[in-house]
C-alpha cells in the first residue's frame, strides 16, 4: 500500500487525474496545501472511488478557513497524522 | 453594484488574481501591486477568478509556521479606496461558495460580462 | 525508521518549505531519524545565506539551520541545479571566478548522487514539491 | 516489452517525467536524476506521462536562444543501460500521436497496468 | 481588440479555460511555450469559437518538433509576428 | 511604440526569461521602443548575479545586461520580492547586516510603484508568466 500526497486543486489543475491513474486499489491519497480545496463538498466528486481511502491535511484546511467546508467522505488528519500515514505505506509518491 | 454600472466602470488598473491563499506567494504579491497602485492614487479594481475565491473564505488562519496569510490585507482593501472587488460567479458556484462564506461585499460577474472587463482598464496584471 | 526528505519548491513563492520543514520537524518529534534533507529544483533557494525575508514571517533558512544544529539533519543541496540558479558556496565561486557567495554551511553543495543513495538507503522519501 | 514482462520488472528507481521539453528544467532535471542512478548502478524506469510524451516527438530542435533541450539526452538512454521506457498509451491518444511520430521505441502502459509501476521500484521520484 | 497569450498546455493545465473566459468576441489568442501543444489536431478543440483569431508561435513549435504537428486552423506566427499581435491589440493580457 | 515588459519566470526553471529576452530583441530590431523590464515573483532571479549556467546554455542574466548595454533598456527588480529571495545589492545587504551581496548594476532594486507607473505610461506593457 502507497501513500500518494496531492497538493494541487482539482479546481484548476488536472494533476489529479494523474495521481488517480496511478492509484492501485489499496493505496491511499492525503490532500496537501491547495490540495486541500478537493476535500470541499463541491470537489470531492473527483475523488470518487477513494472512500475510505482519501485524507486531508488539517493544518491546512484551518489556515484556508474550510475546516467546516470540509466534506464527511474526507478523514482529516494534522500533521503527526500525516507522518502516521507515511509509516504505514510501504512508500510515497507525490503529485505536484 | 449593478451589472451596469460594471460596464460603465473605467479604471486605471485591473489585477486579476487567479491563486488562493497560502500555497503560494501569488496571491500576496498581486494584492502588493493593486495596493501599491492604490496608494499611487490609481483607480485599482479587483478580479477573483478561479481559486482565488477561496481567498475570501471567512475564518482563515495563520499557516502552521505562522505564514501570515492574506486575510488581513483583504481587510484593508477598503482603507486603500479599492471597493470594486468583482468575482468570477462560476468560481463561487464550483467551489460551492455562498455569500456568506465571505468575509468581504463582493460583486458577482457572470460569464457574459467578464470579456468587457480587460477592455476597460489601461492596464490588465495577471497573478 | 529512517526518513529522507526531497524538497523542491522555493520558499516564499510556494508552501512546499512550510510543509517540508513542519513534517520534518513531527517526525522528528515521533522519534524518526531523519537522515537527510535534499533540496533539488527550486527547492535549492531555501539554501540562500542572504535571504531577508519580512521579520513577521518565518525565516525558513534559518528554520533549515536550525534542524541541522539541533538534530544534525545532513541540508544536501543540488549543485548543478544550484549553480544556474546562482547559488554558490566560496569553493565554487572561486572555480567560477566569482566574488562573494550565496550559500554557507550547514548547506553543502553535493552531486544528485547523493540524492538516489539517500532515497534507497531509507524507509520512507517523500517529496514536497512547488 | 509485453505487459506480461513489464509486470514482472523490478527495479530501483522509478523516474515518473510530467512535462515537456524547452517550457521548464523538469523533463530535464527528471533525466538528470535517472541518468545519475544509472551511472551509479542502479536499475532505473523511466515513464512518460502526459506532457512527457511530447519530449519522445522527433525532429525536435535548440530553442530561439540556443537552449538545447532534450532529444540529445533521450538519445544517451541506451548507453546508461536505461532500457525501460514506458509511456503513457492515454496520453499518446490524448496528443494524438503515433508510433512513427516518436524517436525512440518506448512500451506503451495502459490505464489498468500503470498502478502496479510504483509498488514495483523501491523508490518513486516524480518531476 | 485584445491580445492574450497562454503558455499553458490544455492537457494539463485548465489556465486555457480562464483564458477563454476573458476572451471578447474580437480578442485573439496567441499559443506560446507549452501552450504551443494547443495546436495539434486533438487538442485545438479546446479553442473552439476562436476560428481565424488563434495563433502559435512559430519557434515553440519548431523547438518541439511540434511545426508539422499543428492543425491548419491555427495561424503560425514568428517572433516578428507576436511582436505584430501586441502592436495591433489595444493591450495585451497573459495567461499562465 | 513605447513598450514595458513584466517577467515573473525565473531562469533555468521556466521559458519564461528566454521568451521575454527574445521578444524584447524582436521588439527593439523593430524600431520600438522598450522602457523597462521589471522582474517580480519569481523573475527577479535574473538579476542573480552569481549564476553560471553550463556554458553550452544561453546565459540570461548577460543577456540582460546586454540588452540594458546597448539600448539602455532599465532593468528593474522589486525589491520586496527580491528580498526574501536572497537577492540583495551592496546597500541593501549592509541594511541588512549581511556580508556580500546578489545583485548588482545595471539592475536595481525599485518599488512596485515603478511597475504600475511603466505599465501605465507605456503604451503596450507584455507580461510573461512561468
Amino acid at each position: 500500500m502507497l501513500l500518494h500526497i496531492l497538493n494541487r486543486s482539482p479546481a484548476t489543475s488536472l494533476v489529479y487525474r494523474q495521481a488517480l491513474t496511478a492509484i492501485g486499489p489499496e493505496d491511499r491519497l492525503l490532500l496537501i496545501e491547495d490540495g486541500v480545496q478537493g476535500a470541499m463538498p463541491q470537489l470531492v466528486r473527483h475523488f470518487e472511488g477513494l472512500e475510505g481511502r482519501l485524507f486531508a491535511l488539517r493544518e491546512d484546511l484551518a489556515s484556508r478557513g474550510l475546516e467546516g467546508h470540509c466534506d464527511p467522505a474526507v478523514q482529516v488528519v494534522d500533521v503527526d497524522g500525516f507522518v502516521l500515514l507515511t509509516e504505514e505505506a510501504d512508500r510515497t509518491v507525490s503529485w505536484y | 453594484m449593478s451589472e451596469e454600472s460594471t460596464r460603465e466602470n473605467v479604471a486605471d488598473l485591473l489585477v486579476i488574481l487567479r491563486h488562493g491563499p497560502h500555497g503560494s506567494s501569488w496571491l500576496r504579491e498581486g494584492l502588493d501591486a493593486a495596493l501599491v497602485a492604490a496608494a499611487f492614487g490609481r483607480q485599482v479594481s479587483l478580479l477573483f477568478m478561479g481559486e482565488a475565491v477561496t481567498a475570501l473564505v471567512r475564518g482563515q488562519q495563520a499557516g502552521a509556521l505562522g505564514q501570515k496569510g492574506t486575510a488581513a490585507t483583504l481587510e484593508m482593501l477598503a482603507m486603500y479606496d479599492i471597493d470594486t472587488l468583482l468575482v468570477e460567479a462560476e468560481a463561487l458556484a464550483r467551489f460551492g461558495l455562498a455569500e456568506q462564506d465571505l468575509m468581504l461585499p463582493v460583486n458577482r460577474l457572470d460569464a457574459e460580462s467578464l470579456p468587457r472587463l480587460p477592455a476597460e482598464h489601461r492596464l490588465v496584471l495577471t497573478f | 525508521m529512517r526518513y529522507a526528505i526531497l524538497l523542491l519548491g522555493a520558499p516564499y513563492s510556494r508552501q512546499a518549505s512550510h510543509s517540508a520543514l513542519r513534517f520534518a520537524r513531527a517526525l522528528v518529534a515521533r522519534g524518526h531519524g531523519l537522515e537527510g534533507v535534499f533540496f533539488y529544483h527550486d527547492g535549492v533557494h531555501n539554501a540562500a545565506r542572504l535571504a531577508a525575508p519580512p521579520q513577521d514571517e518565518p525565516h525558513l533558512v534559518d528554520g533549515w539551520k536550525a534542524l541541522n544544529r539541533e538534530q544534525g539533519v545532513p541540508l544536501q543541496v543540488c549543485i548543478a541545479a544550484a549553480l544556474r540558479r546562482g547559488l554558490l558556496d566560496e569553493r565554487e565561486a572561486a572555480r567560477h571566478g566569482k566574488q562573494g557567495h550565496s550559500v554557507e554551511p550547514p548547506f553543502e553543495l553535493t552531486g544528485l548522487g547523493q540524492l538516489v543513495d539517500l532515497g534507497l538507503r531509507c524507509d520512507r522519501l517523500v517529496t514536497f514539491g512547488p
